[in-house]
Formats: structure tokens, C-alpha cells, sequence
């Protein structure tokens, strides 16, 4: 079949909303965009697990200590969930390490900032887990089969873990004077860096069309954006915080948020590797990686061992 | 009741410490599948020590009054009040030393749950019945992973071997019941340790037999856990995961 | 006299928090001479520290009241409220990073030292003419050791780089006053931090030339740290540092 | 000069008390055993170093702290008089390292016990750095020069150091009931090897008569804990504390305190590596020297570049 044919079927498709399956024919631009985007995905919710982890060993509580690990978890199940996805695209889970490790692959820059306090955790929750709600839900609609299931499941625990952050900080907020000082310092820091988690506005987005046309994205980066700050604005006034935003004012003609412009150095400096973390970040996992190899080969190496014995016994 | 509450701090102090160890991997395991699975242990045992911190509590309660609970009992006492097995306090190191400590310390603690469900204490045998459940598991994945690495490269047998030289000193801990122990044995509410030592030398014995290791010949064993005396290491631990309730007493979290 | 403690508490902080840093070689040193060395900087630096605190104690107390001390401001802020320079806090790696750490440090406290000796605060000015003296000689040392290891093996030369790479982004921070301190260096009492930055790039300039090191060419650079936004690693610190005032309070030691 | 000759002179000297120095002639065992004893004593310093370095981050106080971390550098210097005087018998102090951590030289058993608490930063000043007075003092009047005038500059400092581990515990004694119960519990569990610190009893001690004749000895084992007995027993009471021995009593006879029976079966398990931290202990110094060798490998580079470059400009 010529690949305008395919093509054809392939964009009809997705026009009717059937899902694109891993055999099915697809564009290579497709094919690649997507394990981009997939595996980033994927690396994002593994570094994800470096601030958070941060935290661990000392959360203040047994319950919280159980929660936050519980959380750091299923972080770990949803890397392990999107890596399987991006696989069956065809490309392998070491493939991708790699390039993270290289740093040819990127993940979200939003774990590039630290966690300080306590209540970076709640904020981390509330916001940066809010945010990336924001992001994933529609992606549980996207036109690929494997990414669209893996998806839904981690969208149900995200929503959850956002749930949580915000209950972290509402009890900070009906706390002590240090917890409540605690919180507004951490909201502080992780607002814009949340902000900018959307990307760039959607004038300096050259893929976004063509991402949408293919369904792999459903809203522009500065309508999702739009949709967050709604949304925070509202939540912050339960906790009796601010947003640390001078520019922030509900726009009654827009019936949106109008909020200040973005600092886009900072976002540039942070994806340039220039993060208050980003080398720690990618230190910590190349180690864990290096340092894992004697146990990756060991394993191995035994699983061979006994194939051959197995073997050895059938043959006998 | 004293003694019993000595008893509940020791199974949960355990339990606890070596749950935050067992934390401090998330994130850096060497496979992620391996993560998910020692956080989940990790998660498990501190299940445990809060069942066995809240019943403390309960026990250690003066009538009427509510000072004193899981929390209190896990974030404000020092190290001399710990009651831990030294085992559990024991660093990380390398991989192999987490899946031996994990070994030798859940085939004991699957001894312990079993003989706890006959014990006259209900609610420990109630706590015993639930978590002797993941026990089973956490057993059968550090074993498998004692034989993976006792036999699989000449590398991971060599750090199999350095493992339990640097362990297996505290195993012996385990098996000497303390005071608090001996009252309990007598009054039916304490597990009789001493009687588990045989057969958890043979659950071992197995294990390293098919991972090529040896069970090392009569050492010397350290002890004190139990009593309070511990190693340099937990007091670090502690100054750590403490930090925050000593740094803002009396806040909710 | 609000942004005075301030500034009095950046200087304090920075000076316990970089002896605390070098305390910790001390019984790991990799030659005994040198272990002596670094903790004698270390005891430098937290005999600064001190004198800073006591006067910073001094201005924050309200009259009549005796509760703000020196132990009480290095014992009992938490990460939050330090206002140590980053640099400072950053772990001591390899000999190569604690070395230049201390170069990039003393090169820097050296000058601000030499223009606190003309400020205006005459108990600022004695503490600067006392300390400058043993800053002179941590430049000295640290100094030789780095053009010791630049100029030395293959391996040391890596070393350093690599302590470089690690280092210099905390390097800008010293430069780039502070509300608290553009306040005093209009009242005269706080150094222009940013009349330092060519002084000081030229004397790491001469040792790095000797060293067979170069420069790093205008690289991003983090702050934080005077405003209380620290990096992930002084809490630990802290964590550790506090235990014991924060586990007994109120005890006399 | 025949050797017996030799000896007649050199046993001379000593019994007029005259030192002997590094160039005179000395009989191989005097030789022998001082570089024994001198290296073992070198070792325990910096040995020493490990248990109370153990509490210099977490001082309590910035003084304590300041007290602390001098304390544990004056033992490193006193380690480096130590082997300079062994340097001075002919034998260098990389030989000497290499012994300590090969396991073939000793150090002294005390340092394997762990320090807990911070009431055993008081509890090591006062007892053993006080039961290792009574044993270098005399010292410091031993037959070889080098080790005699090291022993002056050390004992003059130890004895600093005891008199501010008593303080520390003064200060515990005078505080809360917490801490109170950690200094005593600090000195139950220091006590007995601080008592085993004099080494065997005499009758156990095979060396003792040989070293007397030398003056390298000058009063047995016993003696001189008895000596440390009956010191610790009176000061004990001014702390308001008591030392876990229900023998202890005073024996109005002797005008000496009775005490109770020595657990040797600990101590020998000690001696042969079995104490709670001796393999702690010989990491640590193991890897310092270990991870120190490309420092000290680039030092000594840098020194003959140096010394080359140098006789380039002075040839030219």
C-alpha cells in the first residue's frame, strides 16, 4: 500500500476517535513524537521520585512517612507503566535510560527545583501534581492505545496524590505561626515553576498543531495553563494563602484569571541543565543506575545458569 | 503492664527502623521493579510498627489521658529507650547486604508472627495473623534474591560473602531473650525466642545451600538492642527522622 | 537593628556551617598533618562563628531579657531562617572539593574582612582584625593545595576539575548583596559584596594559573542562601547538627 | 665493643637514669619492644580519634562543640609525636600504617566500644583518658628520650582533656533527670573497660619484669589500677553517680578500694577483634587512607616537579 493510503486510514482514525494500536501502520513522525513524549513522561515520574523521596526519611509523622512513600511508589508504577508503553513502539527501557542519562532525553523541569520544608511536599502535591493533572488528563483520550490506558490508570492516583498535597498544606494552614510561614514560603517558590509547567506560550509552540491534529495533544499550553491558574486561585483562598502574583485578578469579561507574565529566563536556564538541581538529579539516578550494574548482571547471569540447568534436566 | 510494653516498643522499634532503611532506597534501587518492590516493604513493616506502636500506646495510656501515642512513642524517645534489634539499624550498604538483612530478619519475624498468633494476647495475635501475610512475602523475595546473587556472578557471591560477614554478628540477638522477654514467655504473652533459633538456622541453612554460601561456624554475636545499647548508627538515624516533631513540638501534621 | 542581625546571622551561619562541613574530615583526614589542618580551620571558623553570634545575641535581645544566645540562634532556626552562603553547606566530596571550597571561601572572607576592619561597627571591626589573620593562613593552605593537586597527577588534575565544575555556581552568591546588606552598606556597616568580585577573581585567577586550571567563562549562577533558600542538603545538616538541643530543651550542657 | 659490653653500658645508663637516644646502642628486644609499644600507643590516638569524632556534628553547644573538635585534633597530634619517636628506632610511619591495618599492630580495646550518647564524650575524657594517665605518666620518665619528652607534651595535655570530660559529666549530674540517667548510664557501660585498660594481671603479664628493667615499665598493671580504682571511686561520689560495681568498697587494711572480679573473657574477645566496633573502627582508617592515596600520590608528584623545575633554573 502506497503511504499516502496509509496515511488516509491512519488519519481517519483518529478523526473517528478508534484507538492507534502498536501493530497498526503509523507515521514515522508519529512513532517518534510520541516515544518523545512517552519516555519523557516515563523519566519525569522516575526523577519525580527524587525530591519527594527527599522527604522520606523525615516526614513528621508515621501516617504522613506512609503516605509519602506509598506516594513515591506508585510514581515508580507509573514510570513502569509508560516505559512499557513507549516499548511497544519499539524502543527498549535501557534505550531509554540512556538517554536520560546522556541527557539527549529531557523530563520535566519542575524537579529540578528542591524540596526544602515540609511543606514543599504538600506544595509538590497541590500544585505540581495538580498541574500535570491538568496536562494528563486529556492524554487518557489520546489517539495511542497503550498511552491512552496507561494514562487512566495514572491519572486515578494522581488526582489522588493532588488530594493529599492539599490536605497537607490545609493542615499546615490551621497549624502553628512557623507551619502557616512554612506553607506561604513554599507556595512562594513552587508557583511559577508550576506555571511554566504547561510550556512555552502557545505562539513560541511550533508542534502544537500537529500534535492536535493527531490527538496526542487536545489543549494548547496556554489553554491549560489558563485552566490551572482558575482553578489555584480559587483552592489557595481555602487555605487562606496567596499566590505570589500581584498581577492575579479574576477578569470579569474573560471570566478567567488574568495572572503576570512568566519569567521565561528562568524556565530557558532551568531546561538548559542551569536548575538549582538538575545535575544533582541526574547524578543521583546515574548512580543508582551505576552502581545497580553488578545486581542487573547477577541476575542475569542466574537466570541463564538456570535456564541451562532447566534445560540440562529436560534433555536428561 | 511495663513489660508488655517494653515488648510491643521492641517488635515495633524493629520494625520501624528497618522500614526506614529499607526507605532510604526509594528512588535509588538498582532495577525500578526492585524499587517498587523494597518501598513496599518498606511500607509493610512500618504497617506493622504502627499497629504494634498504637497498641503500645494504648497500654502505655495513664486512664484518661491521650499524650501518648503512635507518633509520640515513634518521634520523641532517644535512642537509649529504642529497643530495636541491632540488625535492623545496620546500613543499607549494597544491595546485598539489604536483601540478607531482609532474609535473616523476615524468616525470624515469620517465627515470631507464627508462634504470636497462639499467644494469650489477642491483639497481638490479631496483628501477628495480618502481617505474618506479607512476611511470607518479603521472605520469599529476599531469599530468592540471596540465591540470585549467591549465585549468580563471581562479583554479587563475593558481596554475598561480605554481607554476611558484616550480619551476621547481629543475628544472634534474635535468639537471647531480654528481660522483658522472660517475663513474657512466663506469662504467655511473649514469643519464646530461644526456640526459634533451630529452626531458623535450617531456613537459612536452605537458602544458602542453594546459594552456594555457608552459614558461618559458632561467631562472635553482638547484643544490647534490646536493652538500649546500640550501635553508632542509630543515633543518626534518629537525629534525622525526628527532626521535625523535635524541631516544632506539639504540632499537628 | 533588624537587617544588622541579619547580616550579623549571614556571617555567623556561613562560618558555622563551612566548620561544621570541615569538622566532619576530621579522623578521615588523608594525611595526619592534614587532618590536623582542616580541623583547625574548622576551629576557626566556628570561633568566628561564635563571636557573631554572641554579638548578633547581643543586638536581637530585647532589653532585660537573657533567652537569645548563641546557642539558641545556631541551634534553634531551622533551614528557613540560615542565611549562610551556599557554598557552604555543599558536601565535602573528595579533598579536591573541600580544598577549593576553602580557597573560593577564604579569597573571598579574606576581603571582606579587610573593608569590615574600616565599617563603621567598631565590635565588627574587632572581630574582622582578629579573624583576618587566621583567614590569611586558610587562604595559604588551601591555596597550595590547590595548585598541589592541579599541577599534580593526571588524576588530581581531573579531581579538580571536577571540583570546579561542582563549586562555581555557588561562587556568584558572595557577589550579589542582599536587601539586608544594601541597607548596611548605605549605613556603613554591611561590605560591598559586589566591589569584591574582581579583587577576588583575580587572586583565584593567579592560583588557578599556577594550578594549570582555568576559570570557568561566565556560567549560571544559584543563590539563595541569605534569603533562607538553601539547597536540599542543609537540612540533614541541621537535622544532625540540632538533635540534641532540640531532644532536651532547655538543658544545660 | 662486644655486645655484653654494649649492654653493661646501656643497662648503666638506665639504672642511672640516663635517657637513651636514638644513635646509642640498644639491645634488638629494647628496640623492639619500645617500637611495639610506641606504634601501639601512636595507633590508640588516632584510633581514638573515631569514638569521640563520632559527636562533633551533633555537640551540643558551640562551646562543647569547639572543646570537642580540639580535643580529637590534639589526639591526632599526639599520634604525631608518637610515631615520630618510633620514626627515630627505624621504622617508618607508612610501615607502622600498614601494620595497623594489615590487623598485625594493636591499638588499645577501649576504642572499639561505641560512644551512644553524649554523656560518653564525658565519660571517655574522665575514664579512659584518666585510666591513660596512670599509665603514661610514667611514661614520661621511661629510659628513651624521644618517647619520654613525647609522653610530657602528651600527658600535659590529657590531663586537660580528663579535666573537661569530668566537667561535662559535673554539668550532666547538675541537669535534667534525663540527663542525669545518660551519664550514669554512660558510666555503667564504660567502667569495666576502663578497668580492663591496665591489661592483664600481673600474673598474666609475662613482660612486666622485663620492661621494669628497662624502665620502659615502671609500675605493673595492678598497681596502677588500683591506683585508677580508687581515684574514680572518690571522684564518682562528687558527681553524685555510682560505678557499676557492688564489690567496690573500701578496704581500710589496705587503704585501698576492693573491687570486683574483671569479666577477662570480654576482654580477650575484644583483644581478638570481637568488641562492638573493631571493624568499624578499621574501615574508617582504612578507607581514609585508602580514599586519601591520590592525595597523597599528587603531593608527592607536585613536590618533584617542584624540585625539578627548580634544579632547571638553578643549572640554567
Amino acid at each position: 500500500m502506497a503511504d499516502v493510503q496509509n496515511e488516509n486510514i491512519f488519519q481517519d482514525k483518529i478523526d473517528q476517535e478508534i484507538k492507534i494500536e502498536p501493530k497498526d501502520w503509523m507515521p514515522d513522525a508519529y512513532r517518534q513524537t510520541l516515544i518523545r513524549q512517552i519516555s519523557q513522561h516515563a523519566h519525569s515520574e522516575i526523577i519525580g521520585m527524587l525530591p519527594e523521596g527527599n522527604w522520606i526519611t523525615r516526614a513528621p509523622s508515621l501516617k504522613r512517612k506512609a503516605i509519602l512513600l506509598a506516594k513515591v511508589q506508585d510514581e515508580a508504577g507509573h514510570g513502569l507503566y509508560l516505559y512499557s508503553a513507549a516499548e511497544t513502539l519499539g524502543i527498549s527501557r535501557d534505550q531509554m535510560y540512556q538517554q536520560l542519562h546522556s541527557g539527549k532525553a529531557k523530563y520535566s523541569s519542575i524537579f529540578n527545583y528542591p524540596t526544602l520544608t515540609w511543606a514543599d511536599i504538600g506544595a509538590v502535591g497541590w500544585l505540581v501534581d495538580g498541574a500535570a493533572i491538568m496536562n494528563q488528563v486529556p492524554l487518557c483520550r489520546n489517539s495511542y492505545g497503550p498511552y491512552a490506558r496507561a494514562m487512566v490508570r495514572v491519572c486515578k492516583e494522581e488526582s489522588f496524590h493532588q488530594r493529599q498535597g492539599f490536605e497537607l498544606l490545609l493542615i499546615l494552614s490551621q497549624g502553628t505561626p512557623e507551619q502557616r510561614r512554612m506553607a506561604q514560603e513554599s507556595i512562594n517558590r513552587w508557583w511559577w515553576p508550576s506555571v511554566m509547567m504547561f510550556g512555552p506560550n502557545d505562539d513560541a509552540s511550533p508542534h502544537t498543531a500537529q500534535s492536535m491534529k493527531w490527538k496526542i495533544k487536545r489543549f494548547t499550553n496556554d489553554e491549560l495553563r489558563q485552566k490551572f491558574v482558575d482553578v489555584c486561585a480559587e483552592q489557595v483562598k481555602i487555605l487562606g494563602f496567596t499566590l505570589p502574583d500581584p498581577d492575579l485578578k479574576w477578569n470579569e469579561e474573560r471570566q478567567h484569571y488574568d495572572f503576570g507574565a512568566i519569567d521565561w529566563t528562568e524556565f530557558n536556564n532551568v531546561i538548559r541543565g542551569n536548575g538549582p538541581c538538575n545535575k544533582q538529579r541526574l547524578d543521583a539516578r546515574k548512580n543508582a543506575w551505576d552502581n545497580g550494574a553488578w545486581v542487573r548482571e547477577a541476575a542475569t547471569a542466574y537466570a541463564e545458569k538456570r535456564k541451562k540447568r532447566q534445560a540440562a534436566v529436560e534433555a536428561a | 503492664s511495663q513489660p508488655l510494653v517494653q515488648y510491643l516498643l521492641h517488635l515495633a522499634d524493629t520494625t520501624l527502623i528497618l522500614g526506614h532503611r529499607n526507605s532510604e532506597w526509594c528512588g535509588h534501587g538498582p532495577i525500578l521493579e526492585q524499587d517498587i518492590a523494597i518501598s513496599n516493604i518498606a511500607l509493610d513493616l512500618i504497617g506493622q510498627a504502627r499497629m504494634f506502636y498504637q497498641y503500645a500506646a494504648e497500654k502505655a495510656q495513664q486512664p484518661g489521658a491521650t499524650d501518648i501515642t503512635e507518633d509520640s512513642l515513634a518521634y520523641l524517645r532517644d535512642g537509649i529507650d529504642f529497643k530495636n534489634l541491632l540488625l535492623a539499624e545496620q546500613q543499607n550498604g549494597d544491595w546485598a547486604i539489604t536483601i540478607l538483612r531482609q532474609f535473616l530478619y523476615s524468616s525470624w519475624q515469620y517465627l515470631v508472627y507464627e508462634q504470636m498468633q497462639q499467644g494469650t494476647d489477642v491483639q497481638m495475635a490479631a496483628i501477628a495473623e495480618k502481617a505474618i501475610k506479607e512476611t511470607t512475602y518479603h521472605i520469599k523475595w529476599s531469599g530468592e534474591w540471596v540465591i540470585r546473587l549467591g549465585d549468580g556472578t563471581e562479583e554479587s557471591h563475593k558481596r554475598m560473602l561480605h554481607a554476611i560477614e558484616v550480619l551476621w554478628p547481629f543475628t544472634g540477638e534474635m535468639f537471647t531473650p531480654v528481660d522483658f522477654e522472660k517475663e513474657g514467655i512466663q506469662q504467655g504473652w511473649a514469643v519464646d525466642v530461644a526456640s526459634l533459633q533451630q529452626p531458623w538456622l535450617q531456613r537459612i541453612q536452605q537458602a544458602f545451600d542453594e546459594a552456594g554460601l555457608s552459614v558461618p561456624q559458632s561467631q562472635w554475636q553482638q547484643t544490647g538492642g534490646k536493652k538500649g545499647v546500640h550501635t553508632e548508627l542509630l543515633g543518626f538515624l534518629l537525629a534525622e527522622m525526628q527532626h521535625l516533631q523535635r524541631a516544632y513540638p506539639g504540632s499537628e501534621w
